[in-house]
């Protein structure tokens, strides 16, 4: 069997960062090879190396035994290598049509586009490979499995053979992730090389026919996953044992600190994305909120938190409404918020450390006397906080911006956490975090509801709303499909319920 | 950081040179400096005339003349300060604007001579010489012109801006059309000026031609066939206006049009002449014969201060109604408003 | 729970049908208050319709009584309100369509109640005056499209229109001039998505410099070598009326629309293929991609920063083009700072007609309107001052920036600078 | 975690500070090459030129010298307070320049851009005379800091409104601080030759009572007046204010982040309305001080483009209140040099304006003149400093 792909040395770096040292990969015709890695272990690097969007340092690529260059997508395409990147490459307000042809697109009349003639090939790829799409559709108006399917035929438009799929089931629910699978094994039928991409351990186990572990930007080992399983992966990814389960003992709810009623919200382009919410979540418990990503999960977070203005419905925390109330008064109240995008809501990267660190209180005492700032107990909170909460930077002075992902995350915590708090809200907390981050963040988060703070936890991450979770509430379409008990759900029911389908109604079918 | 020394030599080298050769005004004779009013010396209007008489006093007296803009307030005092810090022999500031700067100067150093376009003094400054222009009179003569000569019986002026210098050309001009009518029995219309209402039609500028084309194009839909646009340089957008159409005719302001923009002889009318030039001339001739008085010079009909360049077309029965008009007013009979 | 989100939607629904209602009515109101007592009975209000000099066939003019045509003004405010109010009309354009058009047109008649007033005329200029701000919209257009803000329009319209006269009076040719307008214009955009693009500097702080260097750079050069050999460098003459045989002679609609000079067709009928580009061609595909989602058209090796150069570099010759309508176009010679904000007003025509090309041409009307509206009024001795009249185009601009901004959508990465 | 010893602090500090100030610098001074080269073109010896600008600016040391040998052996002062009129008059050009440029500074630092420090300038030179010219019989004490606030106030209500169509409705405050410069320039053309005409024929204010004007240091025609010392203070109340007090901080979260402030709490409309307030202010102040220290009266010709000016002033002052009092500083040589220069060049003093807008480009863009010059960049984050039209 011959190597359809092959990465020798592949060698990266960025200013301060090693991305890539001496990578070398190679991909079989016709079979599945699984990149396995941690977020930072360098796998994104090396298949946008791959795809022409960097160059690399060092290191060589053949292509069906022939060395190429690949200095742009250009020549990517041109070899048969295709991609699926993790955050879509698609135009919203453009139809599928329009994003499938980009780039590549056929003329009438030596200057008019020539939509139908796409459109009629967009429809030949899907009878083929089972990715059942509207041509004329929006892209805004489609659901992300579906968009997911248009970046598929996107690539299967440009005749590509050897696909790389960059995170694929991130963003999917485990339906969604079993129909994925099933167009992956249509596609290796149809004689497609797939590399996929991803830090799932069963994933890989499930689909693919070898893999290879990356981290810190070197290569651990490859292994066929007949010889592994779960526990020996997470070990070459992680570098040492780690207990894949969060250790917490059984919630002690007690009364009710947020009470959502009949919530409706208005995103920023002013769709109506969340839809008559209802909920509560009491002391002492953690309220997993699973979904697909867009389901209306972000802008309940904003609603709650005031950055968003309620379209009807109640908000009342501990017994107090706050659905007219502003962000610094729901803050006043007690509520911490973990923001989804920490570079956009949680800090200001050209600010000093010190600085994010009372980003929430610097109007209050100690760090502000009238309206005078007073250095010295800023400078003397941040020496502290930064000790307690283990943010690994050389100096408080330096600017957010300098720090890594997970030190970031630890700033928000460190802040949030370092006040009374009723009500945290922690939306998306360990995303693109290494596993100590993670697992350090969840332990802070258990530490709050031990302490009889509700907590909401929003996640994309099935198993991290499994781990933390005493109740779930699923949202899809921006409704809630059910809130259940944690230890009395599946992964499948959750899915279901993802995925808009009542189990109830399903058996019924 | 090799260039960078480089050019800092250079830099060092430069300035000591520059320091050696800095400060030196060239030339012998009568010193003359002129301080402009916004605009420019290139306004195409007063600025511009105004240093036509210095430019011809540099050709024909030999002095040494130069001006200074002002493009600020502020500007007024610290250019005649300039001048008065070059020891200059005459300062002539033009517009009114610069009324309070020049006196200021002129009373703190009584030893200098001014010259002031457009603004008189109450009482008068000894060493200052004030330029003013009766400009009502030649648009009275202007509007009996276009009254006399229009076909539609529509003639029209517009403006810059609505200030007093602006306006008092429309007024006048008002007056003559007016009193063109009562002579001779018409009911010629004026368009874009109501001396009644202080109120006409502006631009709100000097400077959009785009502008002044525009107003004068209206002006022209609604049936004036002559045009006397009062707005330096905007005015000419008009005159263009007219030169492309055919449909119109233009009275140009300040100084004779077929001479300053020759290109749209064909459509100007007349013009409205301000002689400044030859008041500033005049009056830089007296330092040099060392016959120099303050006081207050009025430019008038009277003495060629101010008049009308001649009408194109005109028929003799019009010349011969101007003539009498001019020397009417002279005489003052007639009263121009 | 489909029910309840009916009635929330229907809720705003319903707020805006009593938003809208509650406005025509006050508008009827004030029209029949404020207009309607002080028209003297009995007044009559001209309309010329025949244009000095035109080749369009003499039609009479339109005689209107002043006072009922007011009233009815009032009358179709008020029932379009209380219809509204009841009912409900659907199309917010057609209601914004008559509130203006019951205001203005009483509004005229009210200004000119015995009085004539030619309207063919102001349709006429309206087109005229458009003109330019047109140009600048398209150039904003076709830029922001690739998401790069040009600011610097109005600097280089200046620019330009020196150029052109320069050149045209130099050559003798009017063609030559506006060549090297174009040229110009492109050059100095051409040096902005320079600047922009390779050096990633602030895209608002480049324009503002080219504003700045521009006005200075032509006030310099006016003053300095041409202000003393106008005939020489500045007299070029302009682009005489071109009238479309047969159209122009359509009254009303053929001085208005078929008897302009070339640069006036020549705005039209960018308009018409800029709008083709755009929507229909692998060019305006790509552009649009640019400015939505430049990774994902750097992913499909599309060259983000090739594709802004050029599109930026177009818009800059729009704008060149621009420039010469003000010298070789309008008037034959340059003077400084002769452009007068209009680059800026093209800006708001862009958001107005919501970064496409027709709509920016439409908005542009509408400033041209209110400009050649201004003169009129000016010219009627509406009993307003002057310089109030001539705030109009600019209040008008705030106006609508502030009513439409919020819903009209700019391309996603406008403004955004792309790192790979 | 931290430790950095101080004196290593100090160090970096230092050195921050020198490349802080290389772009800068060599901006200007690149800026003044190309300004030669078309001086040059225009025929004119660039040398000459410049050393007329710099005699205009700082005077000429013959005269000072001169001026001393007359001042030691009679006692007359005036030609050493003639010496040292170019100096002092470069100090009184660039008094409003330090005001429209703290204006135009304290909008980047809340990333806003404030193109109508202009109109502002104007409305607040108008309000300071009405209310020197109307008021009569107050003490000094009472009506000169009354004259400052009103023409601060003007400026601010200048100011407040496209703050607060900005901040209710989004409607970008670059186009509509533009168009409320010209709505300003129409406003004061009717003023001026209507309510506030002042008596005579002329469109002018009257003349302020003495008791409002700004205490002048020097016998005429020295100008130099109390005005620049307000100016200066201006600039450290608004260090004061930007950098140690949390309405400072709120304004620069808002600028650096504007969702981060939303989330942590932070009022943005409010702080968008305060800002442009403030800036407004500030931007009627250097009408104030004009109107009252150097000028008495308001006519037409009242601006020459102060508020255009200070943009580059902010540029050039990375919107820090001390680098803008030096950019002032550099603009009020420039400008007032310029006098000179064109009298004993005869260079016209647009090639002043030819040379800030390469100073912003090669501010804006320090890529060029790293580039050019082959300075190592160093690495940190460029404050953003303006946004698209959405936000």
């Amino acid at each position: 069997m011959t190597n359809v792909l092959e990465l020798r040395g592949i060698t990266k770096r960025f200013p301060g960062v090693l991305a890539n040292d001496k990578v070398d990969i190679s991909l079989r015709e016709g079979k599945i090879l699984a990149l396995l890695g941690e977020n930072g272990a360098g796998k994104s690097t090396l298949m946008n190396i791959l795809y022409g969007l960097y160059k690399p340092d060092e290191g060589k690529i053949f292509v069906r035994g022939r060395e190429v260059e690949i200095e742009g997508p250009n020549d990517a395409i041109s070899q048969g290598i295709g991609m699926v990147h993790q955050h879509f490459m698609l135009v919203p307000v453009m139809t599928v049509t329009e994003n499938v042809m980009l780039g590549i697109e056929p003329v009438r009349g030596g200057v008019f586009l020539d939509r139908e003639k796409v459109a009629k090939r967009i429809k030949e790829i899907s009878d083929q490979y089972g990715l059942e799409v509207d041509p004329h559709a929006y892209i805004k108006d489609l659901p992300v499995g579906i968009q997911q399917r248009v970046e598929i035929i996107k690539v299967l438009y440009r005749a590509a053979d050897i696909l790389i799929l960059d995170e694929p089931t991130a963003v999917l629910t485990p339906q969604e992730v079993e129909g994925l699978f099933k167009i992956i094994e249509t596609l290796i039928k149809g004689g497609k090389s797939i590399i996929f991409i991803t830090h799932k351990l069963k994933e890989v186990l499930a689909i693919a026919d070898d893999i290879t572990v990356l981290r810190l930007g070197t290569v651990v080992g490859s292994i066929k996953p007949q010889d592994a399983t779960s526990e020996i992966l997470a070990t070459m990814m992680v570098g040492r044992d780690v207990s894949l389960v969060v250790q917490k003992g059984p919630a002690k709810p007690a009364e009710p600190v947020l009470v959502v009623e009949n919530l409706y919200v208005r995103n920023e382009r002013q769709h109506l994305t969340v839809q008559g919410v209802s909920f509560n979540v009491r002391k002492g418990e953690i309220l997993g909120v699973a979904g697909v990503q867009g389901n209306g999960q972000t802008e309940l977070v904003y609603a709650l938190t005031g950055l968003l203005p309620l379209e009807s419905g109640s908000i009342h925390l501990l017994d107090e409404p706050i659905h007219r109330a502003t962000p610094r008064d729901i803050l006043e109240r007690g509520v911490a918020h973990i923001p989804e995008d920490r570079q956009r809501h949680g800090l200001i990267l050209t600010f000093p450390i010190h600085d994010n660190l009372m980003l929430c209180t610097y109007y209050k005492d100690p760090f502000a006397k009238g309206i005078s700032l007073q250095p010295v107990s800023i400078f003397k909170n941040a020496e502290e906080l930064v000790e307690q909460y283990d943010v690994r930077t050389p100096s408080i002075y330096l600017n957010a911006g300098t720090l890594s992902g997970g030190n970031q995350q630890k700033v928000i915590v460190a802040r949030e956490f370092s006040r009374p708090i009723e009500l945290l809200i922690a939306s998306q907390p360990t995303r693109g975090l290494d596993v100590g981050s993670i697992e350090y963040i969840h332990k802070q988060i258990i530490k709050k509801r031990d302490e009889g703070a509700g907590v909401l936890l929003v996640s994309s991450e099935l198993d991290e709303i499994l781990a933390l979770s005493d109740r779930i509430a699923v949202m899809y379409k921006g409704r809630i499909m059910d809130i259940l008990d944690a230890d009395k759900t599946s992964k499948e029911q959750l899915g279901l319920l993802m995925a808009g389908v009542h189990p109830a109604e399903s058996s019924r079918k | 950081m090799k260039k960078f020394h480089f050019v800092m030599a250079v830099l060092i080298v430069a300035s000591m040179v520059l320091t050696a050769c800095g400060g030196g005004a060239g030339g012998g004779g009568l010193k003359v400096g002129m301080v402009t009013d916004l605009g420019g010396i290139d306004d195409k209007s007063f600025n511009a005339t105004a240093y036509a008489g210095v430019q011809q006093a540099i050709d024909e007296l030999g002095v040494d003349g130069k001006y200074l803009e002002s493009t600020q307030q502020a500007d007024y005092e610290k250019n005649i300060q300039q001048f008065v810090d070059e020891e200059t022999d005459l300062i002539v500031t033009v517009g009114f604007l610069l009324g309070d700067a020049t006196k200021a100067a002129a009373e703190a150093n009584p030893e200098s001579k001014f010259a002031i376009v457009d603004f008189a003094y109450d009482p008068t400054i000894p060493n200052v010489l004030g330029l003013v222009f009766s400009i009502d009179q030649a648009t009275f003569l202007a509007g009996y012109a276009a009254a006399g000569s229009t076909k539609t019986g529509k003639v029209a002026t517009w403006g810059g801006i609505n200030i007093p210098p602006v306006a008092d050309f429309m007024i006048g001009f008002e007056a003559g059309v007016n009193y063109y009518n009562e002579q001779n029995g018409t009911s010629v219309e004026v368009l874009g000026w109501d001396t009644a209402a202080n109120e006409g039609a502006f631009i709100g500028n000097f400077e959009s031609l785009d502008d002044g084309r525009s107003i004068t194009e209206s002006l022209v839909q609604e049936g004036a066939d002559i045009v006397m646009p009062v707005a330096g340089p905007a005015g000419l957008g008009g005159a263009a206006y007219c030169a492309e159409s055919g449909s119109c005719m233009v009275i140009g302001v300040d100084t004779d049009w077929t001479i300053s923009a020759s290109e749209y002889t064909d459509v100007i009318l007349t013009s409205v002449l301000k002689n400044m030039n030859v008041a500033v001339f005049e009056a830089i001739k007296s330092v040099q014969d060392g016959t120099f008085a303050g006081g207050l010079y009025i430019g008038t009909l009277a003495n060629d201060g101010v008049g009308l360049a001649a009408v194109k077309g005109a028929s003799d029965e019009l010349n011969a109604g101007l003539d009498a008009v001019k020397q009417g007013i002279i005489d003052g009979t007639i009263a121009v408003r | 729970m489909n029910n309840s989100s009916i009635d929330i939607s229907s809720a705003i629904e319903r707020r805006r049908r009593i938003s809208f209602g509650v406005t025509l009515l006050v508008v009827g109101l004030v029209i029949y208050l404020l207009f309607g007592s002080n028209t003297k009975p009995g007044s009559l209000t001209t309309f010329g319709l025949n244009l000095l000099g035109s080749q369009a066939i003499e039609v009479s003019d339109l005689v209107i009584p002043a006072l009922p045509a007011v009233h009815l003004m009032a009358a179709i405010a008020v029932f379009t309100g209380a219809y509204q109010l009841a009912r409900g009309v659907r199309s917010t354009g057609w209601l914004i369509g008559i509130l203006a058009f019951t205001f203005v047109f009483a509004f005229l008649m009210w200004a000119a109640q015995d009085k004539s007033f030619n309207l063919t005329g102001m349709l006429q200029s309206s087109l005229v005056r458009a003109t330019p701000i047109a140009l600048a919209a398209l150039c904003g257009v076709i830029s922001e499209r690739a998401a790069v803000i040009n600011i610097g329009i109005e600097g280089i319209m200046l620019m330009s229109a020196l150029v052109a006269v320069v050149t045209a009076t130099v050559s003798g040719s009017l063609y030559v001039g506006l060549v090297s307008a174009i040229i110009m214009g492109g050059l100095v955009a051409a040096f902005h998505a320079f600047l922009v693009i390779r050096f990633k500097v602030d895209q608002i702080i480049s324009g503002v410099a080219i504003n700045i260097f521009g006005a200075g750079a032509t006030s310099f050069i006016s003053s300095r070598f041409m202000a003393h050999a106008t005939d020489k460098l500045n007299n070029s003459g302009t682009f005489p009326i071109i009238a479309i045989p047969g159209l122009s002679k359509i009254p009303v609609l053929g001085p208005v629309l078929f008897e302009n000079n070339l640069i006036v067709y020549l705005t039209i009928l960018l308009v018409i293929v800029m709008h083709i580009m755009l929507f229909y061609t692998p060019w305006g595909l790509r552009t649009r991609a640019v400015g939505e989602h430049p990774k994902a058209a750097d992913t499909l090796g599309v060259n983000v920063y090739f594709m802004r150069f050029v599109n930026v570099t177009l818009g800059g010759m729009i704008a060149g083009l621009g420039g010469a309508y003000f010298t070789i176009g309008s008037v034959g010679r340059f003077d400084e700072i002769m452009t007068a904000g209009k680059g800026f007003i093209g800006l708001a025509a862009m958001v107005f007609g919501n970064w496409n090309p027709i709509g920016a041409y439409t908005s542009s009307l509408i400033f041209g309107f209110a400009d050649s509206l201004q003169v009129k009024l000016q010219i009627l001795r509406v009993p307003i001052p002057s310089e109030f009249l001539l705030m109009a185009p600019y209040i008008v601009t705030m106006i609508i920036l502030t009513g439409v901004v919020g819903r009209a959508i700019p391309p996603a990465a406008d403004g955004q600078p792309y790192e790979k | 975690m931290s430790n950095t010893t101080a004196p290593e602090k100090k160090e970096k500090k230092r050195s921050a500070i020198w490349s802080e100030l290389l772009v800068p610098v060599l901006a200007v001074v690149s800026g003044l090459i190309l300004g030669a080269i078309v001086i040059v073109v225009s025929g004119e010896n660039p040398f000459r030129a410049y050393g007329a600008l710099f005699t205009g600016s700082f005077g000429s040391p013959v005269r000072l010298i001169d001026g001393l040998q007359i001042y030691s052996a009679t006692g007359e002062t005036r030609q050493l307070l003639r010496a040292f009129y170019p100096l002092t008059e470069s100090l009184v050009t660039a008094t409003p320049y330090i005001f429209a440029g703290l204006s135009v500074a304290l909008g980047f630092r809340c990333g806003l851009f404030n193109i109508g420090a202009e109109g502002q300038f104007f409305i607040g030179a108008l309000s300071a005379a009405f209310v020197g010219y109307s008021i009569q019989g107050l003490p000094m004490i009472i009506h000169l800091p009354l004259a400052i606030l009103g023409g601060a106030l003007g400026g601010a209500l200048w100011g407040m409104i496209p703050g607060y169509l900005k901040a209710r409705f989004g409607a970008h405050e670059v186009v509509n601080t533009i168009m409320m410069n010209w709505i300003a320039f129409r406003l004061s053309d009717w003023l001026l030759d209507g309510p506030m005409k002042g008596p005579g024929f002329r469109p002018v204010t009257p003349t302020i009572f003495e008791t409002a004007e700004l205490p002048r240091f020097f016998p005429d025609p020295l100008r130099f007046n109390l005005g620049f010392f307000l100016a200066l203070l201006a600039a450290y109340l608004v260090y004061w204010f930007l950098f140690k007090t949390t309405l400072g901080f709120e304004i620069r979260s808002v600028g650096a982040n504007p969702d981060a402030a939303k989330y942590a709490g932070m009022n943005i409309v409010r702080n968008f309305v305060l800002v442009m307030v403030l800036a407004g202010g500030l931007a009627g102040l250097a009408g104030s001080a004009q109107v009252l220290g150097v000028d008495y009266w308001v006519g037409q010709g009242f601006s020459a483009g102060y508020g255009f000016d200070a943009i580059a002033i902010a540029l050039l002052g990375k919107s820090h209140p001390l680098g803008v009092v030096l950019a002032a500083l550099l603009f009020g040589f420039l400008r007032s040099g310029a006098t000179n220069m064109q009298s004993m060049a005869s260079i016209p003093i647009d090639i002043i304006s030819i040379i800030q807008g390469m100073v912003i480009v090669f501010i804006a863009a320090p890529e060029i003149i790293r580039w050019f010059y082959r300075i190592r960049a160093v690495k940190k984050d460029e404050t953003v400093l303006t946004r698209g039209w959405g936000s």
